[in-house]
């Protein structure tokens, strides 16, 4: 199998030395430090694995990658502890990956993966990512503005002049117009200055007492009136209290009311002793 | 095409990123040039340059001794773009162009009193630059107010005739835009934008010393 | 020296004068000329105008569909003073831009499965700051994920005149590297940055009920 000719190639140049900066230094030095902050990630740990172990990774020599990246962060774990998860989730599916390839496959007809779809998906996703960090490389690379080429220094620049323009029409003016002004009648009581004359009941009883003779006649409220009822103005307000009066004094007892039909004149009397 | 040197290119670079304009000097040095030999060569290029822009909407031009790319000055206007923006007059805009056409001459404080509220000077100002609206005068009273009144434009484009043509109280009844339970006393009065100052008014600069 | 007529006088000091590029309807408007029935003449004055600068120090340069002089790139030397030393992107921060560049638009959590590794919410931020990168909408998936893609910004600064001029592309493409899934399927998708949004794209706004 090309994969273990791989492994075996790779093994013969089995070199950590001075490849990758973050990569320890010396595998056999105790001073050994092994700096996983210095990587963003598992696959970034694998790539440059991959670098320093001069992996081709259009070959499938994942299972070779895998054997480093396990050795790496035992290594690792053995000098520090605080391992981020994700490294280790990772190592855990390269173990199983690792038991997948090795091992006969023998799950015909299963709905998973077989090691080698697993291994070229994992191959494809580091391929992917280096490509990606190649095309990042070359953007950076490229020419750029203000770098490269560029604007003119002192643009005088276009100046928009913006001009309004309004818009209305004489419906909106004569809307606006009849509602400002109806708002406002609404809106403000006008007190007269002339002090509207009202009769209280009380006053127009005293007219009553005063008017109303002691010959017991029936007589119009109307004509009794009379002498207050040329003025429109206080025609009503004397009338209304003056029936008021006169309905209050009947319930008294000092009067008699009397109406023949509805709309027909009032009558009044004094309540004599004649009765 | 016209044929450019090396060192004119560079010139033609230099002068286009430059965020001021460059003196002899300054070029000389971003160019890496010793002064005084190339003095003489550069000027050449320049005036070359000068020449081959002359004609073309950009110019070369050199002001106290330096140097600098302008636009052509004949194309100024270009670099002005004039836009119009419709716009639509606020609530309170309109009710005071309407009380100051059926009102008119008119002063603040009288459309105050008629919409009940004070008036922003911001509407004024809108009013005023509609140009539907002119100050006429000053009212001869205490404090001189300014009158204001409707202009020629407001007659064009509403379309009247003359202010008389506003509508009515009738009209307004009629077009359902007054309530029919209309207070005892109001009227809509006879607007008129006369030119000449009314009886009460004084020219507007008059109390401008 | 080469004659010039007035439209393409006017074109030179309008994108001579402009702080930014312009596109064709900008200069359309900008000369008051109604739209189509002159779309043609000024596309041909342009590249009169194009040709006319080629050999000169400044270029007349059609980025992203808009138009704009630029100093000559192999004079960029000479311009040293004027380099604006660019904030440098982190690995991140770059690896992601590219990223959204090629496989635009794209999420967070695809960016991450690229990565293999979470995004920190810095690195996205540095990226719309920089405006290379811009919020485009949200895919049509649970959580409505907000997709990302790349800015006219982005095409302006590293000069190139459509999303599809990005270095490599086709061998990426060719690669199956720009699918997001395994290459067994063929259909590689290649990147757009087209204003409009795709049809698994949502508008922004939708969700932020």
């Amino acid at each position: 199998m090309d994969l273990m000719a791989d492994k075996d190639k790779y093994q013969n140049d089995d070199d950590w030395e001075g490849q990758e900066q973050c990569l320890p230094k010396n595998a056999s030095d105790s001073s050994f430090i092994v700096d996983i902050e210095g990587f963003e990630g598992p696959l970034d740990l694998m790539l440059a694995l991959a670098r320093t172990h001069k992996i081709d990774l259009t070959n499938i020599s994942i299972l070779f990658l895998a054997e480093q990246y396990l050795t790496f962060v035992d290594k690792a774990r053995v000098l520090r502890l605080d391992i981020a998860a994700d490294y280790l989730v990772m190592a855990a599916w390269l173990t199983y990956l690792k038991s997948r390839l090795l091992l006969p496959d023998d799950r015909d007809g299963e709905e998973e993966l077989s090691g080698d779809e697993l291994a070229a998906r994992l191959a494809f996703r580091l391929k992917r990512l280096e490509a990606m960090r190649g095309a990042g490389q070359v953007l950076l690379e490229g020419k750029q503005l203000h770098n490269d080429f560029f604007p003119r220094g002192q643009p005088e620049g276009i100046t928009v002049l913006r001009k309004s323009l309004y818009e209305a029409d004489i419906y909106d003016l004569l809307t606006a117009y009849a509602a400002g002004r109806l708002r406002k009648v609404v809106s403000v009581v006008h007190p007269g200055h002339e002090r509207r004359k009202v009769w209280s009941i009380k006053q127009a009883r005293k007219q009553l007492e005063k008017i109303i003779g002691f010959d017991c006649d029936w007589a119009p409220i109307d004509s009794l009136l009379a002498g207050f009822l040329a003025d429109p103005v206080e025609s009503r307000t004397a009338l209304a209290a003056a029936f008021g009066a006169s309905l209050e004094m009947a319930h008294e007892g000092v009067i008699e009311l009397r109406q023949d039909s509805p709309f027909n004149p009032l009558y009044l009397r004094r309540k004599g002793e004649n009765e | 095409m016209s044929s450019i040197t090396d060192q004119q290119r560079k010139l033609e670079a230099l002068l286009f990123a430059a965020t001021e304009s460059l003196d002899l000097r300054t070029l000389l040095a971003y160019l890496s040039l010793e002064d005084d030999d190339h003095r003489g060569k550069i000027e050449e290029d320049l005036q070359v340059l000068q020449r081959h822009y002359e004609k073309r909407g950009v110019h070369l031009v050199n002001v106290a001794g330096k140097w600098a790319f302008r636009t052509a000055i004949d194309l100024s206007d270009l670099l002005e773009r004039h836009k119009v923006v419709p716009r639509k007059l606020s609530r309170a805009a309109l009710e005071t162009l309407a009380i100051i056409a059926y009102h008119q001459p008119t002063t603040r404080a009288e459309i105050e009193e008629i919409r009940g509220v004070t008036t922003s000077k911001g509407t004024l100002d809108v009013l005023l630059e509609t140009s539907w609206v002119r100050p006429r005068g000053r009212r001869m009273t205490p404090g001189r107010p300014v009158t204001y009144g409707t202009s020629e434009g407001f007659l064009e484009h509403f379309g009247f005739d003359s202010i008389t043509e506003l509508p009515g109280l009738s009209e307004l009844k009629g077009a359902g835009l007054l309530d029919n339970n209309l207070p005892i006393g109001f009227n809509v009065p006879l607007p008129h934008d006369d030119m000449a100052l009314q009886q009460d008014e004084l020219p507007l600069e008059e109390c401008d010393e």
